[in-house]
């Protein structure tokens, strides 16, 4: 059984991603299972400096879902690179680097402080609904999406996959832009924008008033953009939102996706991303198929 | 810790809106008092589990109490559940109550649902145990009064209806004036926590630990969600309930 | 208990409107209970000419949700106003006419159509993402919203209000959008695009491909939506998207909606309007409130 | 028709995947053969009903039977589900089967899990049932073979497991050949429909019904989403599968 995938370049042994920000820096999920099983991890999604992120509350249960409002809560580049890094690269697993800025310098110093850093791949949030400054924006309109992926690029010696926002009109649009910009893969969803009420209360459950909805409740969504996208670029896609199991990793893959993120199912259960890719596997076999790549956009629509 | 199926040997109505649950797996790894488990809700619809603290954990008999408290939709449907259904489980999770060298004696303070884990704490450390402090709402929410056979046992309700009429926190005061332990482990909703700091701020001798509740996503440390102020040097940082905590110093505790 | 709300200038018994596409014309539902006790129903949506509507499957079920690609079969303006609105009109409850066109002409005569017709009010379907021919195209620029409406309103006899895609940037730029042309009222949101695979077939399960998430699963967008447009406009807002209970209404009403639709919980329970304005009045009942008012737009955030 | 919350007094399997329910509930409307009944799926996950057709209905006892396969999440939460529970039911829904007067002769032809609602059929009308065909695809999957014992039976498998080896369209052919009822019910999946209504293009003074299948939403009619494409003069129209049907004459149903 052949699951290994190629990423712009980057060979993952399998084509299963732990999603930014749901994951930490993987030390705890390692209690759980050997997470050099993995076929690669999105840290915590990192700022230049350090960040506290948003007070508490910070989760709100929505049915088949969740929203949370971290904020990027992070011990900052340097703290990753020094502390966290080495530690990770113990593992036999591809290291994704989530970062976020909130001005254009922001991004331009985040490329640059990630020179000579041994990360297999930077991915670029420009879409992260918790924070106020820049985060969100410069993920919503394509001429920015093309205008800091093209700066980010510009100083970034790793292969660079750009994370897009669910929350715009047509998001084709934008995964157009991050190519245009030199992106070599994008992936997608982000969080869509939501809210909810405690009527006891009558105050927001999240002290940030709003939060980034994900969990299964968003995968029809999800998965909609993902073939929409796989069918606008050339750049592979990753595809995440919602996904639990194998069998929601095979719609993905499916509709396009060259691999796919596991996100807020590893909240539902820590094992969920071996789950998943035993899975596929067991699809695979079901099917009689010797590889994942006989299904990577398969669909037949 | 590690997830378990585990069964279902009891699911009980023992107060007001209130349940034990006695769950069993033979993989059980050791619990400490003042960590938790936390139970996947068995429909689709709520993909959170629920944080709930060890109240006794017999590890010859790998069964584990939990005592918990309908609040809303999960706890609801966690207390429809039947003996010998299985819930699926993460255990023993956190960093629990601990007891510093040199400690000889030991207070208890409890609140509401918040005197549950305390227990644990009580059948560990029984012999330091001298005196356990539970304050409720009324009768028909007070549970596991008669735990504490070899502590002295204080209790109150807010409406008098069970033990003295007021705050434990205040009955909690009056004893300290004359006396005073080591180490108080604590665990109750927030103002009953601001009052056991503001009262324990004139005994500033007396060690003091609180189990802290916030909302949680994974619970083993992962996704940053369950955030408490805590203070360190001059200021603070965000801290992990589930991971750092449950159990604080209450000292370096920002109630805001 | 004072359930009454006036949505600009129709007098509602109750803020508990059946949503347009879930309810038919009524009569399914009024063998069930009296539909004389909702506030009022929108009615299927309708074209000029009668439409068949696109190919089954047209339905998939999703997390806590579901996608639907009816695609408007209707019988068409003129057989609903001689065979379906008399039936209606013997009900005592406030009727809406959604209605949708493919070209700005289209939607011209069917203001011209509703002329003289006793409904109501008009809820100007914008947003409807299952049709090829224009549809969603008017819901999603707001010059192109604003441009609609207008031209519409120009004709229209009967207070119209405008019902909004959630499958936008920013839903307020639309809002205000419709208020400039002219819109007494914005109802949201329509459904958010989506789309299910079977992985066994390898296809999509809708025949038509993508189709529209409603139910539970969109709630805490919805809500999102709501809040923001409700700050937004002068103009009051009818609110809908995932209700299922009187505790999800209460949500919306807190967030600035006049009133509320049901639409998915139709098809999951035919009892769920009753039981929604049933939860309305527990709710306020239980915190001694005296009527509805007392929690439009009461959020404190 | 009307909401109940029936309450189960059997769940069995009684093939490979296959189970029956039987559901009473004081209040039960009288079902007739051909319709169906629309069961909430007890987790939050699962917004939509699933439709399954009356197997058997008893007014005196109020008892309604189902049989259904497991094909998805649903109906194995479905399966799960134990005596005493209760099912949120919608029944009966729609248009069943129909014996127009004068009509002497009725055949049965089923396939699959389309041979259950045949039965309630033979109970109504089993005077006039003379002759019974089912086509399972083997053994293990073949259910409720001994009910007919008063018609003509006539049972095959594809694989030869059970009964004639083959389909059962071709052995109803045969028999056609020789000898015409008035009517024929039929249910069964979408490519024996389809040979079914070749075979009949023969015999067109058979009148033959059919009961389809759709996904649905509402069950009521409220939603348009169950659609079957039906023949009506010159063109044709999307019916709704749950109120203008489920039963169809084959001669308007378009299988595309
Ligand atoms: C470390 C820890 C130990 C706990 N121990 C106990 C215990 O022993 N007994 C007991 O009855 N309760 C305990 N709680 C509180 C318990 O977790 C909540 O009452 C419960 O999660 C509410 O769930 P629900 O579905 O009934 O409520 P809902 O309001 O429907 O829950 C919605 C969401 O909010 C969260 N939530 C709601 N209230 C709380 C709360 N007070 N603390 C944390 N999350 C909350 C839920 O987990 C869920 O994610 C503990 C909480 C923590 C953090
Ligand atoms: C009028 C009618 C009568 C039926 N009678 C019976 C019966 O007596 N016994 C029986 O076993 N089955 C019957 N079916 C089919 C049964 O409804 C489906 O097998 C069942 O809904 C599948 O649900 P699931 O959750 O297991 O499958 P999933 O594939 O998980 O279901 C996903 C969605 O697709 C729908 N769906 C999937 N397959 C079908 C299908 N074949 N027809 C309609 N909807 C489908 C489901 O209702 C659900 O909305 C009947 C269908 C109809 C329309
Ligand atoms: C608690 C939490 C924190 C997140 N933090 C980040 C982050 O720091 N950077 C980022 O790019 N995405 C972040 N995300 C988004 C996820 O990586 C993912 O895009 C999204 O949750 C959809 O996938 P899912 O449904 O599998 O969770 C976060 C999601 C959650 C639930
Ligand atoms: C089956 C179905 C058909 C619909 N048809 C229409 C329609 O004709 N016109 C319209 O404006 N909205 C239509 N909608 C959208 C609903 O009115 C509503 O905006 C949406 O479903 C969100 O609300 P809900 O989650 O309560 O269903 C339809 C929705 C469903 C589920
Ligand atoms: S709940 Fe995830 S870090 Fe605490
Ligand atoms: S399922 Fe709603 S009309 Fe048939």
């Amino acid at each position: 059984m052949d699951l290994l995938v190629n990423l712009c370049g980057v060979k993952l042994k399998n084509p299963v991603i732990a999603a930014s920000g749901t994951f930490g820096f993987g030390a705890e999920y390692d209690e759980y299972y050997d997470i050099s099983l993995l076929g690669g991890i999105s840290v915590k999604g990192l700022t230049l400096l350090p960040r506290q992120g948003n007070p508490p509350p910070r989760i709100a249960e929505t049915a088949a879902g969740m929203l949370n409002s971290v904020g990027l809560q992070n011990p900052g580049l340097s703290a990753f690179l020094s502390d966290e890094l080495p530690k990770l690269r113990q593992k036999n697993t591809a290291v994704i680097a989530n970062v976020a800025g909130a001005t254009l310098e922001d991004y331009e110093n985040m490329a640059k402080g990630l020179q000579g850093a041994d990360v297999d791949l930077v991915e670029l949030n420009i879409s992260c609904p918790n924070v106020k400054e820049g985060g969100v924006a410069f993920g919503i309109r394509p001429a920015m999406v093309e205008e800091v992926t093209k700066r980010f690029k510009k100083h970034c010696e790793q292969p660079l996959m750009v994370k897009l926002s669910p929350n715009v009109a047509d998001i084709t649009d934008n995964a157009r832009a991050a190519e245009d910009g030199g992106a070599d893969a994008v992936s997608l969803i982000n969080t869509l924008t939501g809210m909810a009420i405690d009527i006891e209360t009558r105050k927001p459950v999240l002290a940030n008033v709003t939060g980034g909805l994900s969990g299964p409740a968003v995968k029809p969504v999800a998965l909609r953009m993902v073939y929409q996208v796989a069918k606008s670029v050339k750049i592979p896609v990753v595809g995440m939102g919602g996904i639990e199991t194998g069998e929601d990793a095979v719609e993905f893959l499916l509709a396009g996706a060259t691999a796919v993120m596991v996100g807020t199912a590893n909240l539902s259960d820590p094992m969920a991303c071996p789950k998943v890719i035993q899975g596929i596997k067991a699809y695979l076999e079901r099917h009689h198929l010797s590889g994942v790549q006989e299904i990577i956009g398969k669909l037949e629509a | 810790m590690k997830e378990y199926r585990a069964e279902i040997l009891e699911n009980k109505r023992i107060a007001q809106d209130i349940y034990r649950m006695v769950l069993r797996d033979e993989g059980f790894e050791r619990a400490l008092p003042g960590q938790f488990a936390h139970l996947r809700i068995p429909d689709g619809r709520h993909i959170l589990r629920r944080p709930i603290s060890v109240h006794a954990y017999d590890h010859d008999q790998r069964t584990m109490s939990l005592i918990y408290q309908i609040k809303g939709e999960g706890t609801r449907i966690l207390s429809g559940m039947k003996s010998g259904e299985s819930v699926d489980t993460l255990m023993p999770l956190g960093r629990g109550f601990w007891v510093p060298e040199g400690t000889k004696e030991i207070w208890l303070m409890g609140g509401g649902i918040g005197a549950a884990p305390l227990f644990e704490a009580y059948r560990t450390w029984g012999d330091k145990v001298k005196a356990v402090f539970l304050g409720f709402r009324s009768l028909d929410v007070a549970y596991g009064v008669d735990l504490y056979d070899k502590a002295a046992f204080y209790v109150a309700t807010e409406d008098g209806s069970f033990g003295a009429q007021g705050y434990i926190t205040d009955m909690l005061d009056r004893l300290l004036e004359k006396k005073r332990p080591d180490l108080i482990f604590s665990c109750g909703p927030v103002p009953m926590l601001r009052s056991f700091k503001r009262v324990m701020e004139k005994y500033p001798d007396v060690a003091c630990q609180v189990s802290l509740e916030e909302r949680m996503g994974c619970g083993i440390g992962g996704c940053l969600v369950c955030s408490c102020k805590i203070q360190s040097g001059d200021g603070w940082s965000y801290k992990r309930v589930c991971k750092d905590g449950p159990v604080f110093d209450l000292k370096e505790v920002d109630f805001e």
